[in-house]
């Protein structure tokens, strides 16, 4: 193979290296001044790059997808129903749920006739896509704000029913709650839900 | 249409089918014209298939198992020769005029040898042995044969279909007569 | 160790050193292998082995339906996921043949940008750390922190993105999207600036890039080289402008073409890169606003889907070259075959001709500027 | 007071400084390139962080201390011992300060002010270069040897020029005492300028800076342990204390180049225009000098961190290059007119 011979051509003030290493320190300079003035400053974020973690933390997005909550209504019912499509949906394959009957005399526990009556995530194995989110068709399951997930033991990773009924309560009580999610606007829903208005009979001319 | 004609005439004899599917033409050759295929589709007038985009296996063998039984057509249909089991795909590119060609060709699971088009591209070089390592179909005439993903001594050949996704895997010492 | 090598140097002329450079390695990005053989510090030849981030992504293709793989197409290219998640999108919806809407197709596209310039500080900073200017690597970086800010508003994730679905995307632009984007801009143009005062006319730096694995055009397009490696030795090809998919062909951005192919080469076309992506963005964020609040952001897809028979092959232009799906439906839900034509992976197998009688330096230099990311050529 | 007293105070007080500047200097290291690259850098330990140092220290003395199976043992061990040796030993001759007067006593605020101070400097200087090739070598490791050899090239090509550039020094000063060398950077120089050395010798310093960049292994000169290239150089396999007096070693190194750079250079203790002996007790200016010499030193101490973190590195053959094309011509001919500017002038 012939490798191209490359003809290096530089102009003097890159011949004498000097001159480009002392701009090049100049603007090092610049910024070690900056910092330094700014990291005698007191509080969080003084400088770009860095957070003093445990103390001060980076805001995180009201949608971040972390460890995972269960949903309680308005009356503190428990949203989900326990019918797996999150589990159908994980590409990860992390949850299971296992249904049951609600007892008579519990109705005020859940918010369905069914419920799930395990609920297990495995912490390890996922990979917060959030698919479980999209998939359930009661919004009982969220992403929360978590993400300090080390834990000492397989055991501990392990998400249970009680564990995100906790994360949940602890997140409302913070006021971090994921906002509900908008319903995409999907083509094409528009015009039908017109045409279905107008008549059933430009509907099928259309199809 | 033009380009399809194009392909044809330059595959010419060697041309065993010709398909057309949303805008990617394929056509499938005989495994062991495959070099003259490729070569003569490089040189062309009008194609200049100069790049070689990419190089993989299929194995087909599972191929219809996945729809789901029980419509009436499928059971009436009566059932086709059964295709050869492995293909090997080359996606071609031309740089001048912007198409791409994927050429096939069908590998027999008693004849995994196909010869090698490291002599026209050296891209294919890795695409070659990880299709060996892959399905276990080999190259005749590639410089080095080896495994290059999985380790050398690896039993199975893993993107076989009857290659388990879960369980023991290659600790069932799965090992096939022809790798 | 090779065989090869190791044969080579039993009975060879000189006394050869065989060094092993990683997997587990300072400069190695993820876990890559070269087994160099060394007269002294030069490389006498080169064999690197892959494969031990192999994940078996094709393989789980096959055992996961259509929607569920978006999610493992994030882990490809780690450092610019939403590509990987686009290029798979884009090859499913044309198999499925599911036109998606043009607010999501632009809306890809910003993400895509973005996406790009993350990918190149990743590239240019590590390129910078290998060489022994640590300092670029953080003026960079910070940006890039913003950058994954602007990704975790849209969606909620930094680097696993799991962006967009099939038939367009899960999300409107968040409502502060262009005021973070506004006031990312000018940060990121003087980050790239410092980056290029301190680099690019540096007598040193100059000396460890230029002319450093230089490789022809001819050499490079029979080794199937694309993106920025392909254009570093004069070939003109982007995907963007060549087949344009989505709204590229209404932009206007130029393609920047370097001339010998070689590290400093490469250098400078990401660096370049990375303004034209800013100026897309602005361009595709006008395009943007054109759209009302409630215009459709995905196709009308079935809940379920089942892909035809039948293969399809799509490629967009990622920020390592050509990323394209070779995907394969066969009735049911679950692809039947994916194939992955990840950019780096064509790149890498011409290492050991691209760095042949270079010296060790070099080979680190080489392997930072191709930009090999483990995730991508393993699969 | 006895003289060998004097003496050994005098060595007691320069070890135990030298240890503490390169111990901070790990600090400033390690703080100074976080505030060059925007970041904050370790600010745990103690106020600022100052107690890093130290932490490191507890840390690398309670490590376990591993010597590889295949490894030279005696090689192995005596490698960071020859390293640091002679790092601390080379300061015996460079000045720290001009006179102390205390009881009644003059105090030379220098170790040993040996008459050929030049000499020792380069042959002690030039044994450091064994404690990187030994511990190379003993240490078994491609890397390792990779980086001794690296080392050896570069610091014999590097000191050439370094030597060229002493010899100039010395033809200006016409003596190879550094203690006189700095005495005689007093006043000032063409009735404006102060009298040190960098008016007089403007190409000599910058041959002589890149130089000791170059025999301290620092940015861009740090080949031996180019960390993305051969992992950690010569000190790859070493762990624990042994690692800890390579490094310390380096920074001994740096200290004893910034204070030679000051003292041929920077007018060693003495401040442009002002003479301070007179008008400050003899006892308050023995300490002024002193602090007067470690604030030029500081600086140029600092002076290495802020290249370090500013500059790439280079490759092997271009350091070689460097080296015997441009550094060693430029070298012969600033001595050339060196020679012929004092020949005509005395």
């Amino acid at each position: 193979m012939a490798r191209p011979v490359v003809e290096k051509k530089y102009s003097f003030t890159e011949r004498i290296y000097l001159y480009e290493i002392v701009k090049g320190l100049g603007l090092t300079w610049k910024h070690f001044v900056k910092n330094f003035t700014a990291s005698l400053k007191r509080g969080p974020h003084t400088v770009p790059t860095c957070w003093q973690y445990p103390e001060d933390r980076r805001e995180i997005s009201p949608i971040f997808r972390g460890e995972h909550l269960l949903l309680l209504d308005e009356q503190g019912r428990e949203k989900c129903v326990g019918c797996g499509m999150c589990a159908r949906a994980c590409p990860a394959k992390c949850i299971t749920v296992k249904r049951g009957k609600v007892a008579e005399g519990e109705e005020s526990r859940y918010a369905g006739k069914t419920y799930c009556e395990e609920f297990q995530i495995d912490l390890l194995r996922c990979i917060f896509c959030g698919f479980c989110e999209e998939a359930c068709p009661k919004g009982a399951i969220a992403l929360g704000k978590g993400y300090e997930l080390a834990r000492y033991t397989p055991g501990e990773c392990q998400l249970t029913k009680e564990k995100m009924l906790a994360n949940y309560r602890r997140e409302k009580e913070l006021g971090i709650l994921k906002p509900p999610r908008k319903p995409v606007p999907v083509a094409g829903a528009a015009k039908e839900a017109a045409a279905k208005a107008k008549g059933a009979d430009e509907g099928k001319a259309k199809d | 249409m033009d380009f399809q004609e194009r392909v044809k005439a330059c595959v010419g004899d060697d041309l065993v089918s010709m398909t057309e599917f949303r805008g990617d033409v394929s056509v499938t050759v005989p495994r062991t014209r495959i070099v003259q295929v490729l070569t003569r589709l490089k040189e062309a007038e009008g194609l200049k298939f100069d790049f070689l985009s990419d190089l993989f296996g299929v194995d087909n063998s599972a191929l219809g198992k996945g729809k789901k039984k029980g419509k009436k057509e499928d059971e009436e249909a009566p059932a086709a020769p059964k295709p050869p089991r492995y293909e090997v795909v080359y996606l071609l590119l031309s740089i001048e005029y912007n198409h791409r060609l994927m050429v096939k060709v069908q590998v027999e699971e008693g004849q995994m040898e196909v010869p090698t088009v490291t002599s026209i591209w050296k891209a294919a070089n890795w695409p070659e042995r990880e299709v060996f390592d892959m399905f276990g179909i080999r190259f005749k005439g590639h410089p080095n044969m080896k495994r290059l993903l999985m380790w050398d001594g690896f039993p199975a050949h893993p993107l076989r279909k009857d290659y388990p996704l879960e369980g023991e895997g290659e600790e069932r010492r799965l090992v096939y007569g022809d790798a | 160790m090779s065989r090869q090598l190791d044969a080579q140097a039993g009975h060879g002329t000189g006394d050869f050193v065989t060094i092993n450079i990683g997997p587990s390695h300072p400069a190695m990005h993820g876990t890559l292998r070269v087994v160099a053989l060394t007269d002294g510090e030069t490389i006498v030849e080169a064999d690197p082995e892959i494969g031990y981030l192999h994940r078996g992504v094709e393989k789980l293709a096959e055992n996961l339906t259509y929607h569920q793989f978006i999610p493992i197409t994030d882990r490809l290219n780690y450092c610019s996921a939403i590509t990987n998640n686009v290029a798979y999108e884009m090859a499913v919806e044309k198999l499925m043949g599911i036109e998606i809407p043009d607010k999501a197709k632009v809306i890809r596209s910003i993400m895509m940008e973005l996406a790009r310039i993350s990918d190149h500080i990743v590239c240019v900073g590590i390129l910078g750390v290998d060489l022994g200017a640590f300092t670029p690597f953080f003026y960079l970086f910070i940006q890039r922190e913003e950058l994954y800010e602007i990704f975790e508003w849209y969606n909620g994730a930094r680097l696993t993105n799991t962006f967009g679905r099939i038939g367009g995307v899960e999300a409107d632009l968040p409502e502060d999207f262009e005021e973070r984007w506004r006031r990312l801009v000018p940060n990121l143009r003087k980050a790239i600036d410092e980056t290029d005062k301190l680099l690019t006319h540096n007598r040193i730096w100059m000396d460890r890039t230029i002319g450093v694995t230089a490789f022809s055009a001819e050499d490079a397009l029979n080794w199937g080289f694309t993106g920025p490696c392909l254009r570093a030795c004069g070939v003109k090809r982007d995907l963007r402008k060549d087949e344009p998919y989505y709204l590229y062909d209404q932009l206007s951005f130029e393609v920047p073409v370097g001339k010998h192919g070689d590290v400093f080469d490469r250098y400078m076309v990401r660096m370049i890169e990375m303004e034209e992506s800013i100026k897309l963005v602005d361009q595709l964020l006008k395009i943007y606003k054109e759209f009302g609040p409630d215009d459709p952001l995905m196709a009308k897809v079935p809940k379920v889907l089942k892909g035809p028979e039948g293969e399809v092959y799509a490629a967009i232009e990622s920020p390592n070259g050509e990323l394209g799906f070779y995907v394969k439906g066969d009735g049911s839900d679950k692809p039947y075959r994916v194939k992955i034509r990840p950019p780096c992976y064509m790149v890498y197998q011409a290492f050991p001709e691209l760095v042949k009688g270079e010296m060790v330096a070099d080979l680190i230099a080489c392997l930072s500027s191709l930009n090999i990311i483990a995730g991508e050529l393993d699969r | 007071m006895n003289d060998w007293v004097i003496a050994l105070i005098k060595v007691v007080f320069i070890w135990t400084w030298t240890l503490i500047i390169a111990t901070i200097m790990t600090w400033v290291e390690r703080r100074g390139s976080a505030m060059i690259q925007d970041r904050l850098g370790p600010n745990r330990a103690g106020p600022f962080g100052l107690f890093q140092p130290l932490a490191d220290g507890i840390k690398l003395f309670t490590k376990e201390d591993i010597i590889p199976e295949k490894a030279h043992k005696i090689l192995f061990n005596l490698g960071p011992i020859l390293f640091a040796l002679p790092a601390f030993s080379a300061y015996a001759v460079v000045p720290f300060g001009d006179k102390i007067v205390i009881g009644g006593k003059e105090i030379l605020l220098q170790v040993a002010d040996v008459n050929v101070g030049f000499l020792y400097i380069v042959a002690v200087g030039s044994m450091a270069v064994y404690g990187i090739v030994v511990g190379g070598w003993g240490s078994n490791n491609k890397y390792s040897i990779l980086g001794g050899l690296r080392s050896t090239a570069q610091l014999i090509s590097y000191e050439v020029p370094w030597g060229i550039v002493l010899l100039t020094t010395v033809m200006v000063y016409g003596t190879f005492s550094l203690r006189e060398i700095s005495l005689a950077q007093q006043g000032t120089f063409l009735g404006f300028l102060p009298n040190w050395g960098i008016f007089k010798q403007p190409l000599g310093f910058i041959l002589f800076i890149v130089t000791a960049y170059a025999e301290a292994n620092r940015v861009p000169f740090d080949l031996p342990e180019a960390e993305s290239e051969i992992v950690a150089g010569y000190h790859t396999e070493y762990g624990s204390m042994r690692l800890g007096l390579y490094l310390f070693g380096e920074y001994v190194n740096m200290y004893t180049l910034a204070a030679l750079m000051v003292t041929l250079f920077f007018g060693a203790w003495h401040l442009p225009y002002v003479d301070m002996s007179k008008f400050l007790s003899p006892f308050a200016y023995g300490i002024a000098s002193f602090l007067v010499f470690f604030a030029k030193v500081a600086f140029f101490l600092w002076l290495f961190v802020w290249v370090r973190w500013t500059v790439p590195r280079f490759r092997y053959d271009q350091v070689m290059g460097l080296g015997w094309k441009a550094l060693i011509p430029l070298a012969l001919a600033n001595l050339f007119i060196t020679a012929l500017v004092v020949q005509l002038t005395v």
